[in-house]
């Protein structure tokens, strides 16, 4: 059987991150378990448009090509998803600094009591 | 506690082991070129924008409108770090003493660090880069001025009026291809007036000019963020 | 009657956009500049809405390019009668919020607070008019992150966590989207709505039954469908109301209309996935329909419930959609009238603080603003809602679901219930609260206007926009739509 | 048999990115949290490089491992959380106050 080690890692850290936003109820660490999520997520994308010997999908200057060129579309979906997920942490982060003005802590389990 | 860490391993390991065998049988590196759109963009890209580039092609010109969106949700993060920190009035983060020597590296850096930046997102149709790592370097020379110069802070009239300025030119950009092709975000440079050789710096359509008011964008939005943040939360 | 060959949707998006770069700008000038400029956006884009309507309805379905790439290749938006009207009406509203919130926002916050919310509906139109998958996930980004800034940005008591809340479960429904559109991209290599319709019925049915499952979770996130739905109530209560109206009124549509275009447009043609999307989405919308209708009964907060009662409707809305033509109409009226009396319910509760509150001693107009919003959310028989339940009741029980029609009965006299205990505090004697400027309450008589014409003509409604709108909605000839522009066929 | 270096590389890579990826998320320092946070997304262009994506693999960098990692020092120092700090939730049941 033949080990896809791309996908082990994209998945792996997918897996590590679901596991981290069970497990975990400080807001950092809740946004770092996001951030390993979305990073696995664009690494899985980047796999899927992988062609095994394939070159980057840019030509060259005098446009002969050897070999045949990697899927161009996912990489130009997961330049667009990095910036997305950037401006989201941006945004979060933001957020997570006002809770601890609010509240005093960034336990999410705490504040969600206080809520009550 | 311990109930649920093992709760929440089985099922990371659970869901780790059924998502590989499910993916795994989608083929790695096999060539699923059938796939139709893949292999348009590579087979069409010279002949439709003249741009060596395929990636900053689909980015630019045959996905344009994601472009915009995503450049755009990169304002809102400026905007939004600018709303929720609006609160915290000040002077600047950082309290670090400056030296001569960083004040003469500071200006002689500055200008070449810019100059770095435009190189950089100028050419991203003939290679590689992506268009963030242009705007970084520009945002990077603003930190280098803000830590050399005690007393520098760029304006924040400044920044939200380059910010607006450079986002309304990529719409006018999409509407000035309207205009001419009856499209929004029509390629006007290549598509209607031909110009541009393979190869050399002016082709790709208006990749170099989307690039350049996306990467100043990007510079100024960065900058922006860093703006926002330094705020000292001194009340 | 206008002109046809503009592209009127592309451009009510270009509209947004400028408008949201430059209104920052002017705000920092000065606060009333960045107003000026978001209201004539606003009503531009209105304009604009209002023609595309016309001309869609007139002439049918528009499909515009971007780019001038034809579809597989470029990204089109698909401009159909259901989001022609759907993003009328929301451009309205918003405009109407925009009008009526301009005192409430400090000049410090204006530069920031005005692009967001402009943003927020940029997204919102974006989503409906898009027929790209991952054009639609870039969109939804738009409007999501927006969303969650403008609920904390004026921080009101408690909404820094509640948008936080929703940071969390929006961002992980993202990355789901985003791994079932590869998940999809790899079995087709496509990416447009209408050719995937098309290119996926050849592929292995499994992996496309895993893409949907998350595809339509992570749109239940927006969708305020249970359990991903958890940061409704929250967010809702603690942004300031007239926030939570727009939000209320938006959001939960958005995300609606996305589990109503992939189940009905994108996956149908896979061998066996109807019995996976419809399980998912009846079992989902019943929960969300059995716990929402019982939590909003113990509330004491009007906000909580009344968020809670939207979630209700939103779901009731997904299942019926899903159940074919005939259904989708009745759908896309419930949406309409859903859209109008929540973005009334909330802004008058503004003024409405807590179940101690007499509003109808002290502030007429609106506590009759508040009952008629009330009476209509529960579908008393004047007011628009009787109508599109009694329609989606008839109509689930034709398409051979007795057990949705009895959820919305059932949901219906739980509302009875829960309204009548605010109508009862409404005009009970009580304490004093703070008045309604006049300006105010005559926008908002427009709107309740609105609610009640349809009620009283609805014949008007169901005999002309929605055979459309649901034939739309359904997915009818979504595909021959397009490959007409494209002109050729796979 | 000879061992294609890619593929070594592949499996090293892998191996060390879920390493530091659980040590991310179990770790009680925030910092080293964030280190690893970072390491990974170095990894993930690495990977990306490896895939024939250099464009990704140069915008991975520079955010990832760069401007991501720059906002969340920015978020630790300003909210002076070091140390992953939790509340003894028993305790608070009881009625014991916090703060």
């Amino acid at each position: 059987m033949i080990i896809f080690w791309a996908y082990i890692s994209a998945i792996g850290l997918i897996s590590i991150g679901i596991y981290g936003l069970l497990m975990k109820r400080h807001a950092f660490k809740l946004i770092i378990s996001l951030g390993l999520i979305s990073t696995g997520v664009n690494l899985l994308l980047i796999s899927i448009g992988y062609i095994i010997g394939g070159t980057a999908p840019i030509y060259p200057k005098n446009l002969n090509i050897s070999a045949p060129m990697v899927d161009p579309l996912p990489q130009a979906l997961v330049l667009t998803a990095i910036v997305i997920e950037t401006a989201i942490l941006a945004a979060a982060l933001s957020l997570a600094i006002l809770m601890h003005r609010e509240y005093g802590t960034l336990d999410v389990r705490v504040i969600w009591r206080r809520l009550r | 506690m311990i109930i649920r860490r093992i709760f929440a391993a089985l099922f990371a390991i659970f869901f780790f082991i059924s998502a590989y065998v499910l993916i795994a049988d989608i083929g790695f590196g096999n060539n699923k070129m059938d796939d139709l759109v893949g292999k348009y963009y590579i087979e069409n890209t010279i002949k439709d924008t003249t741009a060596l580039n395929v990636v900053s092609t689909v980015v630019v010109n045959y996905r344009g409108l994601d472009t915009l969106g995503e450049v755009t949700v990169l304002f809102v993060a400026s905007v939004s770090v600018g709303v929720l920190m609006a609160r915290f009035k000040g002077s600047k983060l950082w309290n670090v003493s400056t030296t001569p020597i960083h004040i003469t590296a500071g200006r002689i850096l500055f200008p070449l660090i810019w100059i770095f930046g435009a190189y950089i997102f100028v050419h991203r149709h003939l290679t590689p880069g992506g268009w963030f790592p242009g705007g970084a370097v520009i945002a990077s020379g603003v930190l280098l001025l803000m830590l050399a110069f005690k007393d520098y802070l760029p304006s924040s009239k400044l920044i939200t009026f380059s910010e607006s300025i450079s986002g309304s030119l990529y719409v006018l950009v999409g509407l000035i291809g309207l205009a001419i092709g009856g499209y929004f975000l029509y390629d006007f440079v290549y598509r209607t007036y031909g110009i541009g050789t393979i190869g050399t710096l002016i082709s790709g359509g208006f990749i170099p000019i989307v690039y350049t008011i996306i990467g100043v964008k990007d510079g100024v939005e960065l900058s922006g963020i860093l703006h926002h943040l330094s705020r000292d939360d001194t009340e | 009657m206008v002109p046809h060959d503009i592209p009127y949707s592309m451009i009510i998006i270009a509209t947004l956009l400028i408008g949201a770069f430059i209104s920052g700008a002017f705000a920092k000038m000065r606060k009333s500049l960045g107003i000026i400029t978001g209201i004539i956006v606003l009503s531009l884009s209105f304009g604009f809405s209002i023609a595309s309507a016309i001309d869609v309805f007139t002439n049918g379905v528009r499909i515009e390019l971007a780019g001038g790439w034809l579809p597989p290749t470029g990204i089109n938006f698909y401009v159909g009668p259901f989001s022609a009207v759907v993003v009328s009406i929301g451009l309205f509203l918003a405009l109407i919020s925009f009008i009526f919130q301009y005192k409430e926002i400090s000049p410090e916050k204006a530069p920031a607070y005005l692009p967001l919310f402009i943003l927020f509906v940029a997204g919102f139109s974006g989503m409906l008019y898009t027929g790209d998958v991952f054009n639609f996930f870039v969109f939804m980004e738009i409007l999501s992150i927006s969303g969650m800034v403008l609920i904390a940005s004026l921080e009101s008591k408690h909404s820094s966590f509640a948008a936080f809340k929703y940071y969390v479960i929006a961002s992980l429904s993202s990355s789901m989207f985003l791994v079932g559109v590869a998940i999809i991209y790899s079995s087709t290599g496509i990416l447009n709505m209408a050719f995937l319709s098309e290119s996926i019925k050849g592929v292995n049915s499994d992996y496309i039954k895993f893409a949907s499952v998350l595809i339509i979770l992570a749109l239940a996130a927006e969708a305020e469908m249970l359990p991903l739905g958890l940061w409704v109530p929250d967010a809702y209560e603690r942004a300031p109301s007239f926030i939570s109206a727009i939000l209320a009124s938006l959001m939960g549509i958005s995300g609606v209309y996305g589990i109503l275009r992939f189940v009905n447009v994108v996956f149908p043609g896979v061998e066996g996935i109807r019995y996976v999307t419809t399980t998912i989405v009846i079992i989902m919308a019943l929960l969300t329909v059995f716990v929402t209708e019982l939590v909003a009964a113990i509330q004491n907060r009007a906000k909580r419930m009344i968020a809670y009662a939207g979630m209700a409707q939103l779901s009731i809305i997904a299942m019926v959609g899903i159940l074919g033509t005939e259904a989708s109409s009745a759908a896309s009226f419930h949406i309409i009238n859903i859209m109008l009396v929540e973005f009334l319910l909330f802004m008058t509760t503004q003024y409405f603080t807590g179940m101690g509150d007499a509003l109808g001693k002290n502030n007429f107009s609106v506590a009759i603003l508040l009952s008629i919003g009330a009476l209509a959310a529960i579908g008393m028989p004047p007011f628009g809602p009787f109508w599109s339940k009694l329609y989606m009741v008839i109509s689930a029980y034709t398409a051979g679901c007795p057990l949705i029609s009895i959820a919305i009965i059932l949901g219906s006299v739980a509302e009875v219930y829960f309204f009548a205990r605010v109508l009862y505090h409404v005009w009970k004697s009580g304490i004093k609260i703070a008045s309604c400027p006049e300006k105010r309450v005559a926008v908002l008589m427009l709107v309740a206007l609105l609610i009640v014409l349809i009620g009283i003509y609805p014949k008007i409604v169901i005999s002309t926009v929605l055979p459309k709108m649901g034939s739309d909605l359904a997915g009818v000839s979504y595909l021959d739509n397009v490959l007409s522009v494209v002109g050729w066929s796979l | 048999m000879t061992i294609d270096p890619i593929l070594l590389l592949e499996i090293v890579l892998t191996i060390i990115m879920i390493i530091s990826a659980i040590i991310a998320v179990e770790t009680k320092h925030l910092v080293a949290a964030l280190a690893m946070l970072g390491l990974v997304s170095l990894q993930a262009s690495v990977y990306f490089l490896i895939l024939q994506a250099p464009d990704v693999a140069m915008t991975e960098a520079s955010i990832g491992a760069g401007l991501s990692v720059g906002i969340f020092a920015y978020a630790f120092w300003k909210t002076g959380e070091t140390e992953e700090k939790l509340e003894n939730l028993e305790e608070m049941d009881k009625g014991v106050l916090i703060k």
